[in-house]
């Protein structure tokens, strides 16, 4: 329990400076708020349409995954730190909950869930692959 | 607003506007805003020869929200003037503007339809630095003034003058 | 102090109308909630807590909220539909909330015992190795049965969220 | 700190949650009042374990995490789709059971 | 390859065509056609031919005789075959409100240099996807490359933008306007 | 009241009051420093000065930011939400702090004398350190997310959700390489980690887990980049892309916070790396009593290396990022885990 | 499908934007990371550049021109300077034309090292930026060296060059040339085999030879994806065809080949640079001996009466151009630069025009960056290397 004050103290006065860094910020600084300052930058256009769009679904799905991979990461801590005492049994339990999980990832993968790139959706052109970059000479020889 | 007003304490005032004014001189953040060929030597000016970090003023911020100076570097023409008038709009207080060549000072040897003939038609310049391009040289010549006149100004003369 | 913030938080979620500020309602309870395991000396779920509700799942909703741009239509629905301008809805929900309120003060006060403190039977067993151990023998089967879910939640949640792209 | 205050503290946040359910017309406020729920009976889990001084209440505490973000994951990817489907978060949108 | 050799050679391709052979002073390197805009797209086919293969686009400019010619616009199209290294100019004559074929479904990169004609000197071409000015402000007035506009001109820039936006777009933000000001901590 | 008066004016509550003081302004000065690090770094690597007219050598040029960034005027765009604008960089900066607090930075010690019994130098001894950073470092999220979507501007949008995906993607490699250092220690508490991590092999080779674990140690430098936002995983300060990232629309005080909080970070990620794989105060030729001399040289090698990353590598794209967070650290990471725990089972150590 | 544009994302690059290369506007849609569409807006530094050389005279028109592509600026006045040459058939003495080599080369190199500097630092390498214009500057001062001006010297005149090369000219340009092969091999250690770059721009903005055709993308972006037109050995000019020197290419037409093309294109500049230092002799002819347009030398301007006549007017009102037209290309540092002058026989042009290459690049923009990603966009952008005020002009 010792440590849980010097945390919490430490955080206290983290969102204490962050809030008299903003207040006083305020106040010291000059005001001159005009229509086109308050306005959304956008490279110096006006803006297009509303930033609250909707959002690729992507995101979501990285989210969740995380989420369902975190909660391993927190069963793990837990084994690592009974892991001598458990032993090899232990080992075993930890390894079959991986395979399981690793089903679900390999089924992710394979999904293109962790694809971020163009390939990920069949609309959009897929680039050939590259082949070995050489430079071309050409050449010409000279004409006279 | 502020501390902008509130000087009935002099001695505290003017240390603080020593200060204050000291800290905005010395950290002077352009805004990345190049238009032609003056961004070229702009480029070149905080490139490694002339190397105007050492002024505190390396740090190129691409959204105007963070930057306390822009450089007008180049042509601005009339399609360009707008944009031009919003990103320094969208400036915080305070903000300089350095109108960097003939160009953008004047319109430069394009007297045309396309040019606005000086910049100052569109924002409020502080410095005028001549060349075509301006050395880098002559920028942070440019820089440097504009540093003194930051020093020498006060905190509660606002020295913006409404345009447009 | 941690209980008062978890109920605020609880009760900020539940009126708030921008479900990005529910969303963030729910961490800070959250954060009391953890302060209260710290008390029950049980560090490690506080940990975790907030590890897992408020780092993961709250980020979950978050993007959520963000991703199907919400407010804007929460707005709208809470002008159109709010419960308070539904008489019907309000008493007939918050009949069974009280009623359920109730229900829990009456299991509550029939339950003895409920004036010790707390821990001071028993002492605390806040290891993390402890927990471990207990974890991975005698809630052996249990841990494996949550992979098993984690992998059809996931599987689960990518066919739902994927199928439109299809 | 009595095991009675922490009971009555989890009693109190379930009323909030299902109260939360019962009134709230938005699909994502709805999850967000089951996870307070969840979360008044770990409460409980944990303070019962602490009374009885075993870790069992906290690995209870553990599983029904788990099951909170299984539930949160699905539930919110229905969600999304729901949300595609119709453009709505109200649950009474979604009465029919095909479309 | 002179402009002779290639009207031979792309004259039985387009019936009807009358070309003409230009004079020019680097007609060494570019010899120089003129043909009616009428067939123009035809003779670009032509060219495109076997033996010929001037597969690529290279520019098209205009140039403005006002005072002094009657078919006031030459439209210059130079045309490159990257691989047996000859080019060709094509003239076309036109007058004010005659409109040119567009060539840019035959090479795609004639595109914006048709834009950047119809900008700066008016030049409809017709059967253009997406004849927009290009270069100037879209509500400027005029055409500033023709000789009758003045090079100088003395007015004051403009410093606000028109909303480039579409009707929908201006509904949704008034609809979002609407709920901000129906939330409380908003004044207006 | 007696009761306070007196724990007050304990010598142990004075002397933990003056560290969690010592600590925080550390924290910010070495923002500080970290910026004119990085300015005076970024120069040498480039043949330039860097900053040297404002005070001696330019020593006074972060100062100067400050202060300039605090006359500066606050802008809030008028569609930003404005309690979620101004909470952002206050979750920023806090978190900055928080991650700091199971960091030890030197060997218990008394002060000379001072006090009776001697004292950690750290601000919080908990049994579950590790997992308290973990956690923290999961909290940070919010700031950037927060950012990008109260600014209701489409850079910052994009930019939050980015490097928000970008830091949860890498939490989980993250976590693992810390499991993997627990259970190396069979410890949670980073003074025991530490302490594990004393002694020699063959009397030169320092026990320090970097050279038992080092595919932990690469996991753990990539994550916590990445975590960071720094290069070549700075996708947030992506200004070549998206202008500024999250913190498109901040300006003044709290844009400095957002600069301050990245730039804490950094330093909370090397202490904890030189904490978990560097051993910690523990070095030669320095008394324990001075172990921090030590941390802080590791500290800043750490950092210079930070800095030295920043300015030579290209960044990489987005989908690249993630590939390599899903595909290439979590595998690596998961995998070196189990080896680990054979390993240790196996020739029981 | 209808559900998939509901998630796109309207996103407005430039014109102020650290790496749009000056003022070019891009409208992107995104979904999530990848680019759906996109519409390039140009026109923010249009200058009306040709519409200001009708007024000037035939030799003022050299400045504006330069103005234009200002990385490329003397390969454009080269262009110029040959077309104008070209309807006043005028034939350049073999020194000058070496000149014109060496200073089209120094400035291919200049304006390579500067595409090198932006590419690096868009795509994160910041410091490659640093570096390459360390070795600009040199480049800046062998300009100022020649024609007291560090960017637009001017120097390429019609009817030859301004004036002879400085003393100690020669001697500074090679010890640039022996420098910068080494300091080129410094860069390429710091970013040709990094796994990075290479994954950020292999198979990025991959274009075909027939689309480059077809788009009028010719220069070093064409020849990264197979071709070989060079105008320099398609249609030779100053002589370029007694030159020993390679064309460069590559074959995937990626940002990765246009980067190898560039890099390498930069030594046989070099190359050519040397080939040409060697045929100028110290001191000779640095303009043809047309009295039309050349002035007649300083002593013979205070001696002599015609002289002093000749020299008033072309200074005053200019010389004239016969009427004609013609179309000189020219291996810029982008492309082909070629300039379209038409004269009616007075002593203003009645039309200057200029091949764009960047306009063709920036029009063609679509082609490299849909179905790429947002960095994507960054990359093909540098690897393009646009120059607004040639786009615009």
């Amino acid at each position: 329990m010792d440590g849980w004050g010097g945390i919490l103290l430490l955080g206290v006065i983290g969102v204490g400076f962050g809030i008299v860094s903003v207040v006083l910020s305020y106040f010291l600084g000059p005001r001159n708020p005009t229509p086109e300052k308050l306005a959304a930058y956008e490279c110096g256009m006006p803006p297009v349409g509303d930033a609250r769009e909707r959002q690729s679904v992507k995101f979501y799905l990285i989210a969740m995954i995380f989420l369902l991979f975190d909660i391993e990461v927190a069963f793990l801590y837990p084994w690592a730190m009974a892991m001598r005492q458990l032993s090899w049994p232990g080992l075993i339990q930890i390894v079959v909950f991986f395979l399981i999980l690793v089903v679900g990832y390999i089924y992710i993968w394979r999904k293109g869930v962790l694809d971020w790139g163009p390939e990920f959706d069949p609309d959009y052109k897929h680039a050939p692959k590259p082949g070995p970059a050489v430079v071309k000479r050409y050449r010409y020889g000279t004409r006279n | 607003m502020g501390l902008e007003t509130d000087y009935e304490i002099p001695v505290v005032t003017t240390t603080a506007e020593f200060v204050i004014q000291w800290a905005r001189r010395s950290a002077i953040w352009p805004v990345t805003f190049g238009l032609a060929c003056c961004a070229i030597e702009m480029m070149a000016m905080a490139s490694s020869r002339y190397d105007v970090s050492r002024f505190g003023a390396e740090v190129f911020r691409g959204s105007p929200r963070q930057s306390d100076l822009m450089i007008i570097a180049g042509r601005l023409s009339r399609k360009m003037a707008p944009a031009l008038r919003r990103i320094y709009d969208q400036m915080p207080e305070p903000k300089w503007v350095i109108s960097m060549g003939a160009c953008a000072s004047c319109g430069g040897v394009f007297d045309n339809y396309a040019i606005v003939q000086g910049s100052d038609q569109v924002v409020p310049v502080d410095v005028f630095i001549p060349g075509c391009p301006p050395r880098p040289e002559a920028v942070i010549y440019g820089i440097v003034q504009l540093q003194k006149k930051i020093a020498n100004s006060r905190l509660d003369q606002s020295p913006k003058i409404r345009i447009a | 102090m941690f209980a008062g913030t978890a109920v605020l938080g609880s009760l900020l979620v539940v009126t708030q109308k921008n479900p990005v500020y529910s969303v963030l309602a729910l961490i800070a309870s959250f954060f009391g909630l953890s302060g209260l395991y710290v008390l029950l000396e049980a560090p490690f779920v506080a940990v975790v807590q907030i590890i897992i509700y408020a780092g993961a799942i709250m980020v979950l909703f978050l993007f959520t909220v963000m991703l199907l741009n919400v407010p804007r239509e929460d707005a709208a629905e809470w002008d159109r539909a709010h419960p308070l301008y539904r008489p019907m809805a309000v008493r007939i929900g918050g009949a069974l909330a009280v009623l359920l309120a109730l229900e829990l003060g009456w299991a509550l006060s029939r339950t003895a015992g409920l004036g010790g403190g707390v821990g001071d039977e028993h002492p605390a067993v806040s290891s993390v190795a402890e927990l471990g151990r207990v974890l991975f023998t005698d809630y052996m089967f249990a841990f494996e049965v949550t992979s098993i879910l984690i992998l059809v939640a996931m599987v689960g949640a990518v066919i739902l969220a994927k199928k439109r792209e299809d | 700190m009595s095991i009675g205050h922490y009971l009555v503290l989890s009693g109190v946040l379930f009323s909030i949650g299902a109260a939360g359910v019962f009134l709230r017309r938005n699909l994502i406020t709805l999850l967000l009042s089951v996870e307070i729920m969840l979360n008044a009976v770990n409460l409980a889990f944990v303070a019962f374990g602490r009374q009885q001084g075993t870790v069992d209440g906290q690995i209870i505490t553990f599983f029904v995490m788990t099951v909170a973000a299984a539930e949160a994951a699905v539930g919110l990817a229905l969600v999304i789709g729901l949300f595609r489907h119709r453009e709505s978060l109200n649950p009474e949108a979604f009465t029919s059971l095909k479309w | 390859m002179t402009a002779e050799e290639i009207i031979a050679a792309i004259a039985p391709a387009v019936p009807g065509a009358r070309f003409e052979a230009l004079a020019s002073s680097d007609s060494a390197v570019t010899p120089s056609l003129l043909v009616s805009s009428a067939h123009l797209v035809a003779t670009c086919q032509a060219l495109q031919g076997p033996g010929l293969e001037f597969m690529a686009f290279s520019d098209v400019t205009a140039v403005d005789f006002h005072p002094n010619r009657d078919p006031r616009f030459d439209v210059v199209y130079h045309f490159v075959s990257p691989h047996r290294r000859t080019r060709v100019r094509v003239k076309v004559r036109v007058n004010l409100d005659e409109p040119v074929p567009t060539l840019s479904e035959l090479y795609p990169g004639a595109g914006w240099p048709e834009r950047e004609l119809y900008d700066l000197f008016g030049i409809v071409f017709d059967g253009h996807a997406d004849l927009r000015r290009l270069m100037m402000p879209d509500d400027w007035e005029g055409y500033p490359l023709r000789k009758d506009y003045p090079v100088q001109l003395r007015k004051d820039a403009q410093t606000y933008m028109p909303l480039q936006i579409t009707q929908e777009e201006f509904q949704a933000s008034m609809e979002r306007d609407r709920y901000q000001r129906t939330a409380p901590k908003s004044k207006a | 009241m007696t009761g306070i008066i007196e724990i007050v004016t304990a010598p142990a509550f004075i002397a933990y009051a003056t560290l969690v003081g010592v600590v925080f302004m550390a924290l910010q000065i070495s923002a500080a420093v970290m910026v004119y690090a990085e300015r005076k770094v970024s120069a040498f690597m480039q043949q330039r000065n860097g900053p040297n007219r404002v005070g001696p050598a330019g020593l006074l040029q972060p100062i100067a930011d400050i202060v300039k960034l605090f006359f500066k005027e606050e802008l809030r765009p008028k569609a930003a939400d404005a309690f979620l604008f101004s909470l952002a960089p206050i979750i920023s900066v806090t978190t900055a702090f928080l991650a700091f607090a199971p960091v030890p930075f030197g060997a218990p010690t008394t002060f000379f004398g001072l006090l009776d019994e001697p004292m950690a130098l750290m601000i919080s001894d908990v049994n579950v350190a590790v997992l308290v950073i973990f956690a923290v470092a999961s909290m940070g999220v919010y700031g950037i997310v927060l950012a990008g979507w109260a600014s209701n501007s489409k850079y910052s949008l994009l930019g939050g959700l980015r490097s928000s995906a970008q830091m949860i993607s890498y939490e989980l490699a993250y976590g693992m390489s810390l499991a993997t250092v627990v259970m190396f220690a069979g410890s949670m508490s980073l003074r025991e980690i530490v302490d594990d991590q004393q002694g020699y092999w063959f009397g030169f080779i320092p026990q320090w887990y970097i050279f038992v674990q080092p595919i932990a140690f690469f996991v753990f430098a990539c994550a916590g980049i990445a975590e960071t936002n720094r290069a070549p995983f700075d996708f947030p300060e992506a200004e070549q892309e998206l202008v500024a990232g999250y913190h498109t629309e901040y300006s003044s005080m709290r844009f400095a916070m957002f600069f301050m909080a990245e730039y804490i970070n950094m330093v909370t990620v090397s202490a904890v790396a030189v904490n978990l794989f560097m051993g910690g105060w523990h070095g030669p030729f320095i008394p324990p009593e001075y172990g921090w001399i030590w941390f802080l040289i590791k500290l800043a090698f750490l950092l210079f290396c930070y800095l030295w990353l920043r300015w030579t590598l290209p960044r990489f794209r987005y989908d690249q990022l993630m590939s390599f967070g899903w595909k290439v650290l979590l595998p690596l990471a998961t995998v070196n885990l189990l080896l680990t725990a054979a390993g240790v089972l196996y020739f029981g150590l | 499908m209808a559900d998939v544009r509901t998630e796109t994302m309207t996103v407005n690059m430039g014109p102020q934007h650290p790496s749009t290369h000056g003022v070019l506007r891009l409208v992107l849609e995104l979904d999530g990371e990848t680019v759906v569409s996109v519409m390039p807006t140009i026109g923010f530094l249009h200058t009306g550049i040709e519409k200001t050389a009708e007024q000037k005279k035939w030799q003022q028109v050299i400045p504006l021109v330069e103005r234009m592509d200002y990385l490329g600026a003397q390969s454009n006045s080269l262009a110029y300077c040959l077309s104008v040459e070209k309807v006043l058939g005028l034939e350049m003495p073999e020194r000058v034309s070496a000149l014109r080599v060496l200073i089209a080369e120094l400035q291919r190199i200049s304006s390579h090292l500067v595409w090198f500097g932006t590419h690096a630092m868009e795509i994160g390498a910041i410091t490659g930026m640093l570096y390459a214009f360390r070795e600009r500057e040199i480049l800046m001062n062998l300009n100022e060296l020649l024609g007291g001006f560090r960017f637009f010297p001017s120097y390429i005149r019609v009817g030859g060059l301004r004036e002879d090369i400085p003393r100690g000219y020669k001697e500074a340009v090679k010890a640039f040339l022996d420098r910068l092969p080494g300091k080129l091999d410094e860069y390429e250690t710091l970013i040709t085999k990094n796994p990075i770059w290479l994954d950020r721009t292999r198979g990025v903005g991959v274009i075909s030879y027939e689309d480059c055709c077809k788009w009028g993308l010719y220069g070093p972006i064409a020849r990264a994806a197979g071709g070989d037109y060079d105008v320099r050995r398609a249609f030779p000019y100053c002589n370029y065809d007694t030159y020993e020197f390679d064309v460069i290419g590559a074959s995937n037409g990626d940002v990765y080949d246009r980067y190898l093309t560039r890099m390498a294109e930069m030594r046989e500049s070099v190359k050519i640079c040397n080939q040409a230092l060697d045929r100028i002799s110290p001191v000779g002819a640095w303009a043809c001996d047309d009295k039309r347009v050349v002035p007649p030398p300083k002593d013979q301007v205070y001696t002599e009466m015609e002289a002093l006549i000749q020299h008033f007017l072309i200074y005053s009102q200019g010389f004239t151009v016969p009427a004609g037209e013609a179309y000189v290309p020219v291996e810029g540092p982008r492309g082909e630069h070629g300039c379209y002058i038409v004269s009616d026989g007075t002593n203003r042009p009645c039309r200057v025009h200029m091949r764009s290459p960047g306009l063709m690049a920036c029009q063609a923009l679509h082609k490299f960056i849909v179905g790429g990603m947002i960095a994507d966009v960054i990359a093909v952008i540098g690897s393009l290397d646009v120059v607004m005020g040639d786009v615009d002009r």
